[in-house]
Protein backbone atom coordinates (compact mmCIF):
# COMPACT_ATOMS: atom_id res chain seq x y z
CA UNK A 1 0.00 0.00 0.00
CA UNK A 2 1.50 3.41 -1.10
CA UNK A 3 0.14 6.47 0.65
CA UNK A 4 0.95 9.97 -1.38
CA UNK A 5 1.64 13.09 0.42
CA UNK A 6 1.04 16.45 -0.55
CA UNK A 7 2.80 19.49 1.30
CA UNK A 8 2.05 23.38 2.09
CA UNK A 9 3.53 26.42 3.46
CA UNK A 10 6.11 26.56 5.50
CA UNK A 11 6.03 22.29 6.03
CA UNK A 12 7.67 22.57 2.11
CA UNK A 13 10.76 24.52 3.77
CA UNK A 14 11.00 21.53 6.89
CA UNK A 15 10.57 18.90 4.32
CA UNK A 16 11.96 19.94 1.47
CA UNK A 17 9.64 18.89 -0.83
CA UNK A 18 6.04 19.51 -1.71
CA UNK A 19 5.29 15.17 -2.44
CA UNK A 20 6.00 12.42 -0.33
CA UNK A 21 4.44 8.30 -0.47
CA UNK A 22 4.81 6.20 2.31
CA UNK A 23 3.89 2.12 1.98
CA UNK A 24 3.87 2.02 5.84
CA UNK A 25 1.56 3.72 7.45
CA UNK A 26 -1.92 2.73 8.66
CA UNK A 27 -3.24 6.26 10.18
CA UNK A 28 -2.32 9.67 10.45
CA UNK A 29 -1.09 9.15 13.85
CA UNK A 30 1.11 6.83 12.47
CA UNK A 31 1.88 8.90 9.46
CA UNK A 32 2.57 12.11 11.95
CA UNK A 33 4.84 10.18 14.32
CA UNK A 34 6.82 9.08 11.28
CA UNK A 35 7.36 12.27 10.36
CA UNK A 36 8.23 13.49 13.57
CA UNK A 37 10.98 11.34 13.72
CA UNK A 38 12.24 11.95 9.73
CA UNK A 39 11.79 15.64 10.40
CA UNK A 40 12.52 17.13 14.41
CA UNK A 41 11.57 20.99 12.83
CA UNK A 42 7.90 19.85 12.41
CA UNK A 43 7.45 19.17 16.58
CA UNK A 44 7.70 23.47 16.31
CA UNK A 45 4.71 23.80 13.96
CA UNK A 46 0.92 23.27 14.28
CA UNK A 47 -0.14 21.46 11.16
CA UNK A 48 -3.36 19.61 10.27
CA UNK A 49 -3.97 16.50 8.15
CA UNK A 50 -6.52 16.23 5.80
CA UNK A 51 -7.35 12.95 3.99
CA UNK A 52 -9.28 13.53 0.49
CA UNK A 53 -9.73 17.22 1.23
CA UNK A 54 -11.40 16.67 5.00
CA UNK A 55 -9.24 17.55 7.70
CA UNK A 56 -8.81 14.85 9.93
CA UNK A 57 -9.79 15.60 13.72
CA UNK A 58 -9.13 11.87 15.44
CA UNK A 59 -7.37 9.67 14.54
CA UNK A 60 -8.17 8.43 10.86
CA UNK A 61 -7.42 5.33 8.83
CA UNK A 62 -5.68 5.48 5.57
CA UNK A 63 -6.12 3.16 2.53
CA UNK A 64 -4.49 2.50 -0.33
CA UNK A 65 -5.70 5.49 -2.94
CA UNK A 66 -6.45 8.03 -0.30
CA UNK A 67 -4.96 11.88 -0.88
CA UNK A 68 -3.27 13.30 2.31
CA UNK A 69 -2.19 16.88 2.53
CA UNK A 70 -0.24 18.60 5.40
CA UNK A 71 -1.65 21.90 5.77
CA UNK A 72 0.50 24.05 8.14
CA UNK A 73 -1.98 26.90 9.46
CA UNK A 74 -3.36 29.03 6.67
CA UNK A 75 -2.73 32.43 5.41
CA UNK A 76 -4.48 33.78 2.56
CA UNK A 77 -5.95 37.36 2.01
CA UNK B 1 -33.13 37.34 -8.96
CA UNK B 2 -30.64 35.66 -7.06
CA UNK B 3 -27.56 34.39 -8.92
CA UNK B 4 -25.59 31.61 -7.74
CA UNK B 5 -23.50 31.68 -10.89
CA UNK B 6 -19.50 29.70 -10.39
CA UNK B 7 -16.38 31.03 -11.24
CA UNK B 8 -12.48 30.28 -10.32
CA UNK B 9 -11.92 31.79 -7.28
CA UNK B 10 -8.30 32.03 -8.09
CA UNK B 11 -6.27 34.40 -10.35
CA UNK B 12 -2.68 33.75 -11.47
CA UNK B 13 -1.10 37.38 -10.11
CA UNK B 14 -2.46 40.35 -8.84
CA UNK B 15 -6.07 41.24 -8.95
CA UNK B 16 -6.04 45.46 -11.03
CA UNK B 17 -8.29 47.75 -10.22
CA UNK B 18 -9.61 47.52 -14.06
CA UNK B 19 -10.90 44.07 -13.10
CA UNK B 20 -12.57 45.36 -10.42
CA UNK B 21 -14.27 48.18 -12.57
CA UNK B 22 -15.40 45.49 -14.79
CA UNK B 23 -16.85 43.50 -11.68
CA UNK B 24 -18.68 46.73 -10.63
CA UNK B 25 -20.10 47.25 -14.08
CA UNK B 26 -21.50 43.90 -14.91
CA UNK B 27 -24.34 44.90 -12.07
CA UNK B 28 -25.65 47.74 -13.36
CA UNK B 29 -28.69 45.65 -14.89
CA UNK B 30 -29.34 44.35 -11.80
CA UNK B 31 -31.78 46.84 -10.53
CA UNK B 32 -32.92 45.28 -7.57
CA UNK B 33 -29.88 45.23 -5.83
CA UNK B 34 -29.62 48.73 -3.34
CA UNK B 35 -25.95 47.93 -1.83
CA UNK B 36 -22.79 46.50 -2.56
CA UNK B 37 -20.34 45.98 0.15
CA UNK B 38 -16.54 45.23 -1.59
CA UNK B 39 -13.34 44.20 0.59
CA UNK B 40 -10.04 44.29 -1.07
CA UNK B 41 -6.95 43.17 1.04
CA UNK B 42 -3.80 45.01 -0.23
CA UNK B 43 -0.41 43.43 0.56
CA UNK B 44 1.63 45.59 2.77
CA UNK B 45 5.66 46.33 2.87
CA UNK B 46 5.44 44.76 6.81
CA UNK B 47 8.94 45.67 8.42
CA UNK B 48 9.85 42.17 9.67
CA UNK B 49 13.21 41.92 11.80
CA UNK B 50 14.32 45.31 10.19
CA UNK B 51 13.58 43.61 6.20
CA UNK B 52 11.00 44.91 4.15
CA UNK B 53 8.49 42.78 2.59
CA UNK B 54 8.52 43.26 -1.27
CA UNK B 55 5.90 40.54 -2.27
CA UNK B 56 3.63 37.91 -1.10
CA UNK B 57 4.06 34.54 -3.14
CA UNK B 58 0.43 33.00 -2.54
CA UNK B 59 0.02 28.84 -2.95
CA UNK B 60 -2.93 26.93 -2.34
CA UNK B 61 -4.16 23.53 -2.12
CA UNK B 62 -6.83 24.44 -4.86
CA UNK B 63 -8.76 21.97 -4.89
CA UNK B 64 -9.60 21.44 -1.20
CA UNK B 65 -9.82 25.66 -1.10
CA UNK B 66 -12.24 25.93 -4.34
CA UNK B 67 -14.50 23.47 -2.10
CA UNK B 68 -14.22 25.51 1.02
CA UNK B 69 -15.56 28.87 -0.67
CA UNK B 70 -18.14 27.06 -2.34
CA UNK B 71 -19.27 25.96 0.96
CA UNK B 72 -18.62 29.53 2.71
CA UNK B 73 -20.54 31.11 -0.92
CA UNK B 74 -23.18 28.64 -0.11
CA UNK B 75 -23.70 29.34 3.79
CA UNK B 76 -23.59 33.29 2.95
CA UNK B 77 -26.61 32.62 0.30
CA UNK B 78 -28.36 30.75 2.90
CA UNK B 79 -27.81 32.94 6.35
CA UNK B 80 -28.61 36.20 4.19
CA UNK B 81 -30.71 37.92 1.48
CA UNK B 82 -28.04 38.44 -1.15
CA UNK B 83 -28.71 39.17 -4.62
CA UNK B 84 -24.53 37.87 -5.26
CA UNK B 85 -21.18 37.58 -4.56
CA UNK B 86 -18.43 37.29 -6.02
CA UNK B 87 -14.69 35.92 -4.54
CA UNK B 88 -11.38 36.41 -6.29
CA UNK B 89 -8.08 35.73 -4.70
CA UNK B 90 -4.45 35.72 -6.15
CA UNK B 91 -2.48 32.82 -6.36
CA UNK B 92 1.17 33.96 -6.98
CA UNK B 93 3.40 36.85 -6.99
CA UNK B 94 1.53 39.93 -5.20
CA UNK B 95 4.02 43.06 -5.13
CA UNK B 96 3.13 45.45 -1.59
CA UNK B 97 0.83 47.79 -2.84
CA UNK B 98 -1.25 45.16 -5.14
CA UNK B 99 -4.07 43.51 -4.24
CA UNK B 100 -4.56 40.47 -3.09
CA UNK B 101 -8.03 39.55 -2.20
CA UNK B 102 -11.82 40.80 -3.84
CA UNK B 103 -14.97 39.63 -1.71
CA UNK B 104 -17.74 41.54 -3.66
CA UNK B 105 -21.26 40.88 -2.05
CA UNK B 106 -24.61 42.52 -3.42
CA UNK B 107 -28.00 42.61 -1.37
CA UNK B 108 -31.19 44.47 -1.59
CA UNK B 109 -30.78 46.52 1.57
CA UNK B 110 -27.22 47.04 3.33
CA UNK B 111 -27.63 45.30 6.36
CA UNK B 112 -26.90 42.06 4.30
CA UNK B 113 -24.17 43.50 2.05
CA UNK B 114 -22.35 44.46 5.27
CA UNK B 115 -22.90 41.42 7.29
CA UNK B 116 -21.86 38.80 5.07
CA UNK B 117 -19.26 40.58 3.40
CA UNK B 118 -17.49 40.42 6.74
CA UNK B 119 -18.21 37.46 7.75
CA UNK B 120 -16.93 35.99 4.15
CA UNK B 121 -13.60 37.40 4.70
CA UNK B 122 -13.12 36.21 8.34
CA UNK B 123 -14.19 32.62 7.13
CA UNK B 124 -11.32 32.85 4.16
CA UNK B 125 -8.87 33.56 6.39
CA UNK B 126 -9.47 31.01 9.14
CA UNK B 127 -10.84 28.39 6.48
CA UNK B 128 -9.42 28.23 3.16
CA UNK B 129 -6.49 26.33 2.71
CA UNK B 130 -4.07 28.88 1.12
CA UNK B 131 -0.81 30.49 1.99
CA UNK B 132 1.14 33.27 2.11
CA UNK B 133 4.88 33.48 1.85
CA UNK B 134 6.28 37.15 2.32
CA UNK B 135 9.51 37.86 0.08
CA UNK B 136 11.72 40.33 1.15
CA UNK B 137 13.93 42.60 -0.97
CA UNK B 138 17.26 40.16 -0.56
CA UNK B 139 14.73 37.08 -1.35
CA UNK B 140 14.61 35.37 1.75
CA UNK B 141 11.37 35.16 3.24
CA UNK B 142 8.80 34.51 6.03
CA UNK B 143 5.31 32.40 6.42
CA UNK B 144 2.64 35.07 7.04
CA UNK B 145 0.51 34.13 9.78
CA UNK B 146 -2.72 35.53 10.13
CA UNK B 147 -4.72 37.21 13.22
CA UNK C 1 0.96 58.56 6.95
CA UNK C 2 -2.41 59.13 7.71
CA UNK C 3 -3.65 61.14 4.80
CA UNK C 4 -6.90 64.04 5.63
CA UNK C 5 -7.02 65.55 2.10
CA UNK C 6 -10.37 67.14 1.37
CA UNK C 7 -12.25 67.02 -1.92
CA UNK C 8 -15.56 67.76 -2.99
CA UNK C 9 -18.34 65.01 -1.88
CA UNK C 10 -20.58 65.77 -4.08
CA UNK C 11 -20.20 64.55 -7.51
CA UNK C 12 -22.85 65.46 -10.54
CA UNK C 13 -25.07 62.14 -11.76
CA UNK C 14 -24.19 58.83 -11.38
CA UNK C 15 -20.50 57.26 -9.39
CA UNK C 16 -19.38 55.64 -12.33
CA UNK C 17 -17.05 52.23 -12.06
CA UNK C 18 -14.02 53.81 -13.84
CA UNK C 19 -13.96 56.75 -10.73
CA UNK C 20 -13.77 53.86 -8.26
CA UNK C 21 -11.19 52.31 -10.14
CA UNK C 22 -9.40 55.03 -9.95
CA UNK C 23 -9.75 55.66 -6.41
CA UNK C 24 -8.44 52.09 -6.00
CA UNK C 25 -5.66 52.45 -8.15
CA UNK C 26 -4.47 55.95 -6.84
CA UNK C 27 -3.78 53.82 -3.74
CA UNK C 28 -1.25 51.01 -4.38
CA UNK C 29 1.78 53.77 -3.94
CA UNK C 30 0.35 53.41 -0.16
CA UNK C 31 2.23 50.19 1.10
CA UNK C 32 1.03 50.73 4.54
CA UNK C 33 -2.65 50.03 3.36
CA UNK C 34 -3.67 46.63 3.99
CA UNK C 35 -7.40 46.56 3.55
CA UNK C 36 -9.78 48.72 2.14
CA UNK C 37 -13.92 48.62 2.59
CA UNK C 38 -15.59 50.16 -0.04
CA UNK C 39 -19.51 50.58 0.07
CA UNK C 40 -21.71 51.04 -2.79
CA UNK C 41 -25.31 52.92 -2.80
CA UNK C 42 -27.20 51.27 -6.09
CA UNK C 43 -30.71 52.80 -7.24
CA UNK C 44 -33.01 50.56 -7.60
CA UNK C 45 -36.15 50.05 -9.33
CA UNK C 46 -37.92 49.79 -6.77
CA UNK C 47 -42.06 49.22 -7.30
CA UNK C 48 -43.89 51.98 -5.25
CA UNK C 49 -47.97 51.50 -5.38
CA UNK C 50 -47.31 49.98 -9.05
CA UNK C 51 -45.26 51.94 -10.51
CA UNK C 52 -41.95 51.42 -11.24
CA UNK C 53 -38.80 53.64 -9.80
CA UNK C 54 -36.47 54.77 -12.72
CA UNK C 55 -34.09 56.78 -11.54
CA UNK C 56 -33.33 58.98 -8.31
CA UNK C 57 -32.88 62.92 -8.16
CA UNK C 58 -30.74 63.99 -5.66
CA UNK C 59 -30.44 67.74 -3.85
CA UNK C 60 -28.77 68.58 -0.86
CA UNK C 61 -28.11 71.66 1.02
CA UNK C 62 -24.38 71.39 0.06
CA UNK C 63 -22.74 74.21 2.39
CA UNK C 64 -24.13 72.03 5.30
CA UNK C 65 -23.60 68.50 4.22
CA UNK C 66 -20.12 69.26 3.06
CA UNK C 67 -19.75 70.70 6.75
CA UNK C 68 -21.77 67.56 8.21
CA UNK C 69 -19.64 65.10 6.08
CA UNK C 70 -16.26 66.83 7.39
CA UNK C 71 -17.51 66.01 10.93
CA UNK C 72 -17.93 62.57 10.28
CA UNK C 73 -14.73 62.28 8.51
CA UNK C 74 -12.80 64.17 11.28
CA UNK C 75 -14.63 61.46 14.32
CA UNK C 76 -13.81 58.73 11.88
CA UNK C 77 -10.13 59.22 11.98
CA UNK C 78 -10.45 59.98 15.40
CA UNK C 79 -11.81 57.22 16.50
CA UNK C 80 -10.41 54.19 14.11
CA UNK C 81 -6.99 53.80 12.98
CA UNK C 82 -7.57 54.60 9.05
CA UNK C 83 -4.71 55.63 6.46
CA UNK C 84 -7.72 57.30 3.99
CA UNK C 85 -11.35 57.55 3.78
CA UNK C 86 -12.76 58.70 0.88
CA UNK C 87 -16.87 59.91 0.25
CA UNK C 88 -18.57 60.49 -2.72
CA UNK C 89 -22.05 60.98 -3.17
CA UNK C 90 -24.47 62.14 -6.51
CA UNK C 91 -26.71 65.26 -6.31
CA UNK C 92 -28.74 65.47 -9.56
CA UNK C 93 -30.11 62.46 -11.15
CA UNK C 94 -29.48 59.09 -11.11
CA UNK C 95 -30.47 56.11 -12.89
CA UNK C 96 -31.91 52.56 -11.41
CA UNK C 97 -29.03 50.28 -11.75
CA UNK C 98 -26.42 53.14 -11.43
CA UNK C 99 -24.14 54.13 -8.19
CA UNK C 100 -24.98 57.26 -5.63
CA UNK C 101 -22.71 57.06 -2.73
CA UNK C 102 -18.97 55.64 -2.87
CA UNK C 103 -17.21 55.36 0.95
CA UNK C 104 -13.82 54.13 0.37
CA UNK C 105 -12.48 53.34 4.00
CA UNK C 106 -8.74 51.87 4.06
CA UNK C 107 -6.51 50.66 6.83
CA UNK C 108 -3.80 48.86 7.83
CA UNK C 109 -5.62 46.16 9.36
CA UNK C 110 -9.25 44.92 8.14
CA UNK C 111 -11.35 45.83 11.62
CA UNK C 112 -10.61 49.58 11.33
CA UNK C 113 -11.89 49.59 7.52
CA UNK C 114 -15.03 47.34 8.31
CA UNK C 115 -16.43 49.35 11.67
CA UNK C 116 -15.30 52.80 10.16
CA UNK C 117 -17.08 52.39 6.52
CA UNK C 118 -20.21 50.84 7.96
CA UNK C 119 -20.50 53.50 10.49
CA UNK C 120 -19.59 56.39 8.35
CA UNK C 121 -22.61 55.06 6.03
CA UNK C 122 -25.25 55.29 8.61
CA UNK C 123 -24.00 58.53 9.95
CA UNK C 124 -24.52 59.88 6.22
CA UNK C 125 -27.89 58.68 5.91
CA UNK C 126 -28.76 59.93 9.45
CA UNK C 127 -26.91 63.01 9.40
CA UNK C 128 -26.48 64.71 5.83
CA UNK C 129 -29.15 67.17 4.30
CA UNK C 130 -29.35 64.98 1.28
CA UNK C 131 -32.72 64.05 -0.34
CA UNK C 132 -33.77 61.67 -2.81
CA UNK C 133 -37.28 61.77 -5.12
CA UNK C 134 -37.68 58.96 -6.88
CA UNK C 135 -39.16 59.62 -10.23
CA UNK C 136 -41.26 57.06 -11.75
CA UNK C 137 -41.57 56.15 -15.32
CA UNK C 138 -44.41 58.89 -15.86
CA UNK C 139 -42.47 61.32 -14.38
CA UNK C 140 -43.88 61.95 -10.98
CA UNK C 141 -42.03 61.31 -8.12
CA UNK C 142 -42.51 60.40 -4.66
CA UNK C 143 -40.07 61.59 -1.98
CA UNK C 144 -37.55 58.49 -0.72
CA UNK C 145 -37.33 57.36 2.94
CA UNK C 146 -34.46 56.31 4.81
CA UNK C 147 -34.86 53.03 6.94
CA UNK D 1 -35.51 92.90 9.76
CA UNK D 2 -35.51 90.59 7.18
CA UNK D 3 -35.43 86.91 7.85
CA UNK D 4 -34.26 84.58 4.69
CA UNK D 5 -35.57 80.84 4.47
CA UNK D 6 -34.36 77.94 1.88
CA UNK D 7 -36.53 75.64 1.43
CA UNK D 8 -35.26 71.60 0.68
CA UNK D 9 -36.81 67.78 -0.11
CA UNK D 10 -40.52 67.25 0.15
CA UNK D 11 -41.34 70.35 1.68
CA UNK D 12 -40.54 71.93 -2.07
CA UNK D 13 -43.46 70.63 -3.14
CA UNK D 14 -45.98 71.95 -0.37
CA UNK D 15 -44.51 75.54 0.14
CA UNK D 16 -44.13 75.94 -3.95
CA UNK D 17 -41.04 77.37 -3.51
CA UNK D 18 -37.39 76.85 -2.30
CA UNK D 19 -36.95 80.40 -0.89
CA UNK D 20 -39.07 82.32 1.18
CA UNK D 21 -38.38 85.56 3.06
CA UNK D 22 -40.06 87.06 6.65
CA UNK D 23 -39.88 90.32 7.69
CA UNK D 24 -41.84 89.90 11.15
CA UNK D 25 -40.41 86.37 12.88
CA UNK D 26 -38.09 87.08 15.90
CA UNK D 27 -37.16 83.06 16.47
CA UNK D 28 -37.85 79.61 14.51
CA UNK D 29 -41.15 78.88 16.78
CA UNK D 30 -42.74 82.12 15.57
CA UNK D 31 -41.81 81.35 12.02
CA UNK D 32 -43.46 77.28 12.76
CA UNK D 33 -46.51 79.05 13.56
CA UNK D 34 -46.93 81.39 10.58
CA UNK D 35 -45.37 78.59 8.42
CA UNK D 36 -48.10 75.86 9.34
CA UNK D 37 -50.61 78.96 9.00
CA UNK D 38 -49.85 79.21 5.32
CA UNK D 39 -49.59 75.90 4.46
CA UNK D 40 -51.76 73.33 6.53
CA UNK D 41 -49.91 70.38 4.99
CA UNK D 42 -46.95 71.04 6.72
CA UNK D 43 -48.39 69.85 9.89
CA UNK D 44 -48.05 66.20 8.32
CA UNK D 45 -44.44 66.47 8.02
CA UNK D 46 -41.63 66.56 10.32
CA UNK D 47 -39.16 69.27 9.92
CA UNK D 48 -35.89 70.39 11.58
CA UNK D 49 -34.57 74.10 11.19
CA UNK D 50 -31.44 74.74 10.62
CA UNK D 51 -30.19 78.10 11.53
CA UNK D 52 -26.77 79.10 9.87
CA UNK D 53 -26.17 75.23 9.06
CA UNK D 54 -27.02 74.31 12.57
CA UNK D 55 -30.18 72.62 13.59
CA UNK D 56 -32.14 74.19 16.19
CA UNK D 57 -32.81 71.88 19.20
CA UNK D 58 -35.29 74.44 20.61
CA UNK D 59 -36.81 77.63 20.14
CA UNK D 60 -33.97 80.23 18.83
CA UNK D 61 -34.05 84.00 18.20
CA UNK D 62 -33.79 85.11 14.68
CA UNK D 63 -31.76 87.77 14.15
CA UNK D 64 -31.05 90.00 10.10
CA UNK D 65 -29.11 87.57 8.33
CA UNK D 66 -29.43 84.68 9.45
CA UNK D 67 -29.75 81.81 7.59
CA UNK D 68 -33.08 79.49 8.19
CA UNK D 69 -33.53 76.58 6.32
CA UNK D 70 -36.36 74.39 6.04
CA UNK D 71 -35.21 70.07 6.37
CA UNK D 72 -37.35 67.57 5.78
CA UNK D 73 -35.92 63.97 6.56
CA UNK D 74 -32.54 63.18 5.05
CA UNK D 75 -32.37 60.33 2.66
CA UNK D 76 -29.07 60.66 0.79
CA UNK D 77 -27.34 56.97 0.26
Amino acid sequence: MEIRIIVFGQLTDIIGKTELAFSDVNNTDELKQKLSNMFPELSKIKYAIAVNKIVAQNNTALIEKDLVALLPPFSGG
Amino acid sequence: MTEKKKHKVFRQGAITANFIAESIAKHSGKTNIGAHDIFLGQVRNDLIENKTVVAIDYSAYEEMAEQKFHEIREAAFSKYNLVCMHIYHSIGIVKAGEICLFVFVSSKHRTDAFDACREIVEQIKAQVPIWGKEIFEDESHVWKINN
